[in-house]
């Protein structure tokens, strides 16, 4: 009962938090609450039992990507005259619910055709950080090293794209 | 047990050479001129590695040191050998490219690598979270090709749109992947073909949806209706040879997958044979219609790229799951980058400093003027439209032959009055070139260089494909 | 070298075409080699005609495998009825040469290269190769036509190309379902031409694969009414290129015809036929009618081009040795006739700068053995007996009669509808007052004259002593039909299209 | 017996030579230094002259065979073949073949050297003679020819010659498009002539497709066939024969020079229908119904060329339109199953109507080109030889007996009479007095009276020997030609009956003297009532009447070539025009215009929906993806 | 319920997917896209609950190094686009259309 209830509180707060990434004006107040979503998902992955993934999303997602996205937007000094005037967002964000409807439909209806099961949270280390540990570097090492390489390429991206204007070199 | 995993020797050598390429740049070790012949090397001795891979026969990458993640077969084979060519005439055309544009840095070629190795990754792997990798290691280098010109508008709207939308059509895919995962446990080509073979497709709702994103996220890079409408505007503001390599490497990679996803199962495939039948024809007639519109060739190609995806989308109809080898669509796939990659090397140095030409205008009274140019850019244009003896006609008869002897006369038969609405816009060119008087003289053209030697060689590969027997 | 004459008199002109167009040659070289080449394609096709034993078989029969797996062979050879299409490209086109003397090197090379396809269409046996070479036959056309056409050369180049490879597409398409059908059938994948007659073709894909080569051959007929590309394009045309478009290409449409649609698609055929024959006779009426409306010459010309083919396709669809006969040796007889007035009339339009024919006038006194040899032309044309196209023209009627009386007596009218607008015009042009554009006219050159000579004499031989010709043909007609015979068999259960009042029952 | 000969092939082959001949000289020359006439003439000549000779040999040869087995044949070649179709270009010399050869070749050679004199100092006189050279070996294979088929070429050789004698003063426009008309209608004809030839190909020409092997099978052939195809072949007779309702060519047809007219507008090409209707005759014996048609078409078109030639002023134009109402007698003839009398009419005709047409174009001459009869008169002073010798013509076409014309119409009504076609022998006799009324107002208008232009008349002369003696030897055929078919009333042996005999299917019916000698008065009378009448009008001299009513009506012809013209030529020119300017752009071509502008409009719609804003372009996928979703949906129950 | 956490996660793929089609702003455009895979992850884990193995962990951390790749790539491009237009309006980069 107390997951159910921990899952209801979390469920609230991350739809909340998506609203509110998708209604807030500045992409400050978007962030904040997106980091609300985003904290909540780590609180429900911990209701799954997936111990590694709740502290990753926390560290990872809500701490480090969700801090650069910030700091870029403190960067950029964005005015409020900058933004995009979007008159009629309600209306769009109603237009865009009534066109993505179909899609949710369709996925809730997948789900309503798996099986139910319990959440129960599991214990003997499921989750933990040396199972899950094992797993990528025994199974899953081809992804695991590529990503890498993404990393690299993502890495010369951010400089290229965004780093200072070299010399050009003949 | 070595000799399959030389195998994967190609996918090293270009993994390789894109850091070791990375890191000369960085440390200025290489000046742009260097690092375009150190990728085409790099290309090159891939492209030979696999060739002799390709020739010796049927050696299969065993399928258990990696989990199954990563296998090696014919197709995969076969579309690795189109990227590394891709990457090698890419390169050695964006060398001729940067002697009139002055955005070039040798990181540049190393991104082409990298876009290379996602790229072959795509090809060889059987697994879908690896294809997700994968695809984002080619895209994100893609991405910041196209961007890389910082100081165009344009080029920065087109990675803006790219990466909007890639990245959007990516959060699909891992939605998808995820309901796979959820009906099946596993995200392994094989044991999702095992698992829809036991419990039947339609029994399996999380496939299906699962599936469905999968597609579409695949459908949104191959450019396909209605996922098409980013490919004109990205291609036509990225520079020339990242145009003509995103249309030919990464379609490439992309279709390589696919039908690797697809013929995981006889039944995952035919479950999506109306889907796929639908959208082909769309995608070939959207494009078509986007092409007729267009008044600049880049636009232009990237349009009838998308008639081309519609074309490969016929073959991948029309795949027989039990004995898939890929022939028709490697072919295809090869004659297509042949025709395209020739337009684009050819316009790499056309084009002239800072594109500025690239309009059907700009280029009337080219054969005038530049006669093997021309000529060169007819052949590819004529291939493109598929008409013999050119290998874009037997890549489009081997499609529309496996299509009719799948039982997709429709199909076959659409995709033909497909190809006779795109004859207008190829031809348009060719008019253009051929039929007006010269405007300009195009002196500031570079006249013989690397490009050009590749847009020659193309045109020759243009009709060895040709000749080439398919064994379907 | 003689097992492979067929690839020689293929290649020879493209090779050439192709090495005039990637080397930096002049024009006097261009027609030096044009006309070597074609001259020598002339004296091989001569020599292959000598060695034909009128088997009714093919023969000189090359065969190289090329796609294993799809059964796609490069496999030539040449019966009695692509033969003669044969002897008409390669004795025609060498004249091109010697009369148009002033063209750029891209004219010459083109020419070359439209006739080594034109060649290869015809001599080609599996399906694959004819389509490749149907195909390629068009760019060179396309691109004289685009380079060195008249004023309004844009929108007609386009128009033919477009339409005539929509036709090709379908046809394909047809192909490909043919070749599968083969593959369903027997096991085994070929396209080999006389492999599918064996085919058992029945159902709504099969008579859609009809039409689809039906539609293709009916374009570059062209049949009506999918003629409308003819008026411009003739017109706009130089005058070596019309002239290869009505003499030759045309023809390989009906070609066409008899070679894979008739022995392939024998229900179809004989269900359909006379929907077609009717096209053919409409056609032959409705463009030989507009013919007269006319003012410009060379689109007169063209009408009367289209208006003969529809009865040369007529023929075919009359289903009878004599009536199919007759367009064979029709073809041959249009090619030396309405081709020859082609050129003729790119000789007038050389001479006087212009295409009109009121501007002209008198000429027949001006230039008495130029008039000699257009009325020689013009009454082959319009089927005069003593020349080749009485012959062929006689023998469509007399088989079109068996075929249908309504079919055969329309037919008839082109004897009518054909000299109301040539004899119009000769009389504009030829008689009368000379114009100041006629006024200086100068007669044929010794040149233009020797080089016309030899198809002048043709038309008469061939309508004196048609039997000489024949005698290669008939064979292999006969074969068409002994052939099908089995089929004929079952196609007398076939119930032909109903025209509804149009078919009058023979007694 | 040998019936197979080598030299059949020779007769229409002299002339053909000399036509390449001339026409080559004439092509190399014309344009440079002329070539003496006398060459010219001397070459034309010796064609017909040696087929006229070759022609005397075969007649003699066949006459020297018993009756039932004249025949002689050659086969040159194998012309084409296939499947069923065999056709040989192949030659036959029988009793019919060789009449009708042995006074072509003689017209024709005295043609030629009339010609000689009648075209001096023409620029185009090598031309001239190519041409009708080519019309004597083209007429020469007609009759000749030993199958329809061959019989066609020379049939269609026929006509391009006339087209091309009729237009030969090819300046004048007028002259070309009667050249063209001529052409055009004899091509409707010869539209019949193919579709009866098929016709009768596929009734009974497998066996065989000349004449010996058809007669031998023509029992095999369908009734309805054998109409189909009898009136078929006549539609081809009516075109070459000018009957209606294909005769308007032939007065139009006057525009060639007079000998031509002579040749080819009288004596020779337009009776090739009859003669081919005789050719055929055992097809038209088993027909009796088209025998009849026929025989009321000649009837009818003579009764109406007769009413035109009454009110004429062009003095060719009245033998013209005497010439179609001769003609409509000898298809009456041969409708009536009396071959034989009407040959022998084609024959006497032959005579006196060349006599006619020469001695008007010696008429002509002698005035300078001058046609009209109302500028002429009084001729008979200054060109006595001319005037007698038409005079004779002028009574052989009459009917005046014993005159040749006489014998061979008496025969004809005789016929009809006899075989129960009491209409066709009332108007026969009809137009008979019409006849002599046209035939003798024409000669008192020309020769009598008063002349009418001093000035012609003072320079008009005699024309030379070149012309006259052709005139003098055609005048004594005129006069004697009737003799060799004398009925036995007149005690005759009816020779050239009995020649043809072998060659003709017909039944000579039986009659009492009384009917034969009430045909014989009803002519003889008709034809006194016609030159009473014209000589009570114009024997002393007449002015150029006024005409009103009918008579104006009659003087343009009926206005039937203004109907034709209305009904036929003006409708087809403006199809074509409609065809060019309304139907081919906008309804033939209007697919495929519709079809590219559809195309081009498509191709707008699609770039407007490239509007550039990302957003957009993710809300088609998502539109798409939702699109797709709802279908997935479906199946998912 | 599991069904719950997958309702969640649809809801959350939902609203992120209304983000992007609705939003001009680049940096609500982003993070949309970053809640779509957020909510795929969510599914990952869920899914890897009920079949009671890690996979869907490992696969739920790949999606997050990729998530991060794309972030760094994308705040780039912002910073670039800024650098042109100094405005962060998506329909501002209109330029290449038709």
């Amino acid at each position: 009962m107390f997951a159910d209830g921990l899952f209801m509180l979390f469920a609230v707060l991350a739809v909340l938090g998506a609203a509110g990434l998708v209604l807030f004006r500045h992409p400050m107040n978007g962030a904040m609450s997106f980091v609300i979503t985003l904290i909540s998902l780590a609180g429900l992955y911990a209701l799954l039992s997936a111990k590694l993934i709740f502290a990753l999303q926390l560290i990872v997602y809500a701490g480090a990507i969700m801090s650069l996205i910030v700091f870029i937007i403190m960067f950029l000094n964005i005015q409020p005259e900058d933004l995009p005037k979007e008159e009629g967002k309600l209306l769009n964000i109603l237009g865009a619910l009534i066109i993505v409807a179909p899609i949710g439909y369709f996925l809730v209806k997948i789900v309503n055709r798996l099986p139910n099961a319990t959440t129960e949270l599991l214990g003997n280390n499921f989750g933990g950080v040396k199972p899950v540990g094992l797993l990528l570097f025994k199974d899953w090492l081809v992804p695991f090293e590529i990503v890498s390489i993404l990393l690299l390429v993502s890495l010369m991206g951010a400089l290229l794209l965004a780093g200072k204007k070299k010399e050009v070199s003949k | 047990m070595t000799n399959d995993l030389m195998l994967l020797l190609p996918l090293i050598i270009v993994g390789v050479g894109a850091i070791a390429l990375m890191l000369a740049s960085a440390y200025k070790i290489i000046n742009n001129t260097s690092a375009a012949l150190g990728s085409a090397l790099v290309f090159a001795v891939a492209f030979l590695v696999q060739l002799s891979f390709c020739l010796k026969g049927n050696a299969v990458l065993f399928s258990d040191t990696f989990n199954g993640i990563l296998v090696a077969n014919t197709f995969s084979k076969g579309a690795g050998l189109v990227i590394l060519a891709c990457g090698l005439f890419t390169s050695l055309s964006s060398q001729t490219y940067f002697k009139q544009n002055d955005f070039c840095s040798p990181e540049y070629y190393s991104l082409t690598v990298f876009a290379a190795s996602g790229m072959l990754l795509l090809t060889m792997t059987q697994e879908l979270i690896s294809a997700f990798v994968a695809l984002e290691i080619m895209s994100l280098a893609i991405y910041i090709l196209v961007g890389y010109n910082r100081k165009n508008v344009v080029a920065a709207e087109a990675v803006l749109k790219y990466l909007m939308l890639g990245a959007f059509a990516g959060a699909f895919l891992t939605m998808g992947t995820a309901f796979v995962y959820g009906q099946t446990g596993t995200t392994q080509f094989a044991k999702i073909g095992q698992y829809i073979a036991a419990n039947g497709f339609t029994q399996s709702p999380a496939i299906i949806g699962g599936a469905f994103f999968i597609l579409v996220a695949f459908l949104f890079k191959a450019a396909a209706f209605p996922f098409h409408a980013w490919v004109i505007d990205v291609y036509d503001g990225a520079s020339m040879p990242i145009t003509g390599y995103m249309a030919t490497g990464l379609k490439t990679a992309i279709f390589a997958v696919f039908a690797n996803f697809l013929v995981a199962d006889a039944q995952l495939h035919a479950g999506w044979i109306t889907f796929l039948f639908y959208v082909s024809v769309l995608t070939m007639f959207a494009g078509n219609l986007i092409a007729i519109g267009q008044y600049s060739l880049k636009r232009m190609l990237a349009a009838s790229g998308i008639v081309h995806s519609g074309y490969l989308l016929i073959a991948l109809v029309a795949v027989s799951t039990e004995a898939f080898s890929g022939a028709v669509i490697a072919y295809y796939l090869a004659a297509y980058a042949a025709g395209t990659l020739g337009i684009f090397s050819a316009l790499s140095y056309l084009s002239g400093k800072d594109e500025k030409r690239v309009t059907f205008d700009d280029f009337k009274g080219l054969a005038k003027v530049r006669p093997y140019s021309a000529a060169a850019i007819s052949i590819f244009l004529l291939s493109m439209a598929g008409i013999p003896p050119t290998a874009g006609f037997m890549g489009k008869f081997y499609i529309i032959t496996s299509a009719i002897d799948a039982g997709q006369v429709t199909l076959a038969v659409l995709g033909i009055i497909s190809s006779v609405i795109s004859m207008w816009y190829y031809l348009r060119l060719i008019i253009n070139m051929y039929f007006y008087e010269a405007e300009e003289s195009f002196a500031d053209t570079v006249p013989s260089s690397l490009a050009s030697a590749c847009t020659f060689a193309l045109a020759f590969c243009v009709f060895a494909i040709s000749l080439y027997p398919l064994a379907i | 070298m003689f097992e492979h004459v067929l690839s020689f008199i293929i290649f020879l002109p493209i090779v050439a075409g192709l090495l005039l167009l990637a080397t930096p040659a002049n024009r006097t070289v261009a027609r030096f080699t044009g006309t070597a080449i074609s001259l020598a394609a002339l004296v091989l096709s001569l020599d292959l005609y000598t060695k034909f034993q009128a088997t009714g078989h093919l023969e000189f029969i090359e065969n190289i495998p090329w796609v294993e797996s799809l059964g796609i062979n490069y496999s030539l050879g040449v019966d009695g009825i692509s033969l003669f299409i044969l002897m008409a490209t390669s004795v025609l086109l060498p004249m091109v040469y010697f009369i148009f003397s002033t063209k750029e090197k891209g004219y010459y090379a083109n020419l070359l290269l439209v006739q080594g396809a034109m060649t290869g269409a015809i001599c080609a046996t599996d399906m694959v190769l004819f389509y490749i070479f149907w195909e390629v036959m068009l760019l060179p056309v396309f691109f004289m036509l685009g380079l060195y056409g008249g004023e309004k050369r844009l929108p007609a180049t386009l128009k033919i190309t477009l339409y005539t490879i929509a036709g090709s597409l379908l046809m394909l398409a047809a192909i490909i379902y043919l070749g599968v059908s083969y593959h369903a059938q027997f096991g085994e994948w070929s396209f080999a031409m006389d492999k599918m007659a064996n085919l058992n073709l029945e159902g709504r894909v099969a008579a859609l694969a009809f039409f689809g080569f039906m539609i293709a051959f009916a374009i570059k007929i062209p049949l009506f009414p999918f003629h409308t590309w003819l008026p411009d394009a003739y017109t706009e045309a130089p005058t070596a290129t019309t002239f290869v478009l009505s003499a030759v290409m045309a023809k390989i449409g009906v070609y066409g015809v008899v070679r894979f649609v008739l022995p392939v698609f024998d229900m179809e055929f004989a269900r359909y036929a006379i929907l077609l024959a009717y096209l053919g006779v409409i056609g032959m009426m409705y463009c030989g009618i507009a013919a007269i409306a006319q003012k410009d010459f060379k689109r007169m010309l063209a009408f009367s081009s289209a208006s003969h083919m529809g009865i040369i396709a007529l023929g075919v669809f009359c289903m009878n040795v004599q009536a199919l006969t007759g367009s064979i040796y029709q073809i041959v007889a249009h090619a030396t006739s309405t081709g020859v007035l082609f050129l003729f009339a790119g000789v007038l339009e050389q001479r006087t700068q212009t295409r009109s024919i009121a501007d002209l006038g008198g000429i027949a006194a001006k230039a008495p053995v130029f008039a000699l040899y257009f009325a020689i032309a013009m009454l082959a044309s319009v089927g005069l007996p003593g020349t080749s196209g009485f012959i062929g023209e006689f023998m469509i009627i007399l088989g079109a009669i068996k075929f249908n009386t309504m079919v055969g007596v329309l037919a008839g009218t082109t004897l009518i509808v054909g000299v109301c607008y040539m004899l119009w015009m000769f009389q504009r042009v030829f008689y009368e007052n000379p114009t100041p554009q006629s006024e200086g006219f100068k007669d044929l050159s010794l040149v233009e004259g020797l080089t016309f000579l030899p198809v002048i004499v043709l038309i008469i031989a061939m309508g004196i002593f048609p039997n000489t010709f024949l005698k290669k043909i008939t064979p292999s007609t006969e074969l068409v039909f002994s052939q099908s015979e089995p089929a004929a068999v079952h196609t007398a259960a076939v119930t032909p299209v109903q025209v509804p009042g149009l078919n009058l029952e023979k007694n | 017996m040998e019936h197979s000969v080598t030299y059949l092939g020779l007769i229409p082959l002299f002339p053909l030579m000399g036509a390449v001949l001339i026409g080559l000289l004439h092509v190399f020359t014309c344009n440079r230094r002329k070539l003496p006439e006398m060459l010219y003439g001397l070459l034309a000549c010796v064609g017909p002259v040696l087929s006229f000779i070759m022609a005397l040999k075969i007649f003699f040869a066949l006459k020297g065979m018993p009756a039932d087995e004249r025949f002689l044949s050659q086969v040159a070649f194998t012309w084409f073949s296939v499947g069923d179709l065999h056709i040989n270009m192949g030659f036959l010399a029988d009793p019919l073949s060789s009449l009708m050869l042995l006074f072509v070749t003689l017209i024709g050679s005295l043609i030629h050297i009339y010609s000689i004199g009648y075209m001096k100092g023409d620029k185009n006189f090598g031309k001239f003679f190519s041409y009708l050279n080519l019309f004597l070996g083209s007429m020469l294979i007609l009759v000749l020819g030993d199958s329809p088929v061959v019989m066609f070429v020379g049939w269609e050789g026929v006509g391009l010659c006339s087209y091309l004698l009729i237009s030969f003063y090819s300046d004048g426009t007028d002259n070309v498009l009667a050249g063209n008309k001529a052409f055009i209608v004899n091509r409707v004809g010869d539209l019949g002539f193919v579709l009866g030839m098929s016709f009768l190909f596929w009734g009974i020409g497998s066996h065989g497709f000349d004449y010996m092997s058809l007669k031998a099978n023509v029992h095999h052939l369908a009734p309805g066939v054998a109409l189909a195809t009898c009136l078929l072949l006549f539609v081809g007779a009516t075109g070459k024969s000018a009957q209606i309702p294909l005769y308007v060519w032939l007065p139009d047809a006057m525009a060639g020079p007079t000998p031509v007219s002579a040749l080819i507008h009288a004596a020779t090409m337009v009776t090739a229908g009859v003669y081919m209707v005789a050719r055929f005759s055992f097809l038209y014996a088993h027909v009796e119904l088209a025998g009849t048609i026929v025989a009321w078409v000649g009837i009818l078109t003579a009764l109406l060329a007769a009413i035109f030639g009454m009110f004429q002023e062009d003095i060719k134009k009245v033998l013209a339109y005497s010439t179609v109402s001769q003609l409509g007698y000898m298809f009456a003839g041969v409708g009536v199953a009396a071959y034989s009398a009407g040959i022998f009419h084609v024959f006497t005709h032959a005579f006196f109507k060349a006599l006619l047409f020469l001695g008007a174009g010696s008429v002509i001459c002698a005035l300078h080109h001058e046609q009209n009869i109302w500028k002429m008169g009084g001729l008979k002073k200054k060109m006595p030889k001319t005037y007698i010798t038409m005079l004779i013509g002028a009574l052989a076409l009459s009917g005046c007996p014993p005159f040749s014309g006489f014998f061979s119409k008496d025969e004809i009504l005789y016929s009809a009479l006899a075989s129960g076609h009491f209409g066709i022998w009332a108007v026969g006799v009809l137009v008979a007095g019409m006849t002599a009324y046209y035939t003798f107002r024409m000669m008192f208008v020309v020769f009598h009276g008063e002349p009418r232009d001093q000035h012609a008349y003072d320079h008009a002369q005699e024309s030379p020997a070149v012309m006259t003696v052709p005139l003098i030897i055609l005048a004594v055929g005129a006069l004697f030609a009737g003799f060799l078919n004398l009925p036995a009333i007149f005690g005759g042996d009816q020779m050239v009956s009995h020649w043809l005999a072998p060659s003709v299917t017909e039944h000579h019916p039986h009659t009492g003297l009384f009917v034969e000698i009430i045909a014989i008065g009803a002519s003889v009378v008709a034809f006194l009532i016609g030159i009473k009448a014209a000589y009570s009008r114009f024997g002393k001299g007449a002015e150029e009447p006024n005409f009103s009513g009918f008579a104006d009506f009659a003087y343009h012809k009926f206005y039937v070539d203004e109907l034709y013209d209305a009904v036929i030529v003006q409708p087809y020119k403006r199809v074509g025009a409609a065809i060019w300017k309304t139907i081919e752009p906008n309804v033939t071509d209007a697919p495929v215009k519709s079809v590219s502008t559809l195309y081009m409009l498509l191709g707008s719609a699609f770039k407007i929906l490239q509007v550039g804003y990302v957003r957009v372009y993710a809300i088609y996928m998502i539109i798409g993806l939702s699109v797709m979703s709802l279908f997935l949906s479906q199946t998912l129950n | 319920m599991i069904h719950s956490y997958l309702y969640l996660s649809i809801i959350l793929f939902c609203l992120g997917v209304v983000g992007v089609i609705s939003r001009r702003n680049v940096f609500t455009v982003f993070m949309s896209i970053e809640l779509m895979l957020n909510s795929a992850n969510l599914a990952f884990i869920a899914f890897s609950r009920v079949h009671e193995s890690m996979d869907g962990h490992v696969l739920a951390m790949m999606v997050m190094a990729v998530a991060a790749a794309e972030a760094a790539l994308a705040l780039a491009v912002v910073i670039l686009l800024h650098k042109h237009k100094s405005k962060l309006d998506t329909n501002v980069f209109s330029l290449l259309k038709g």
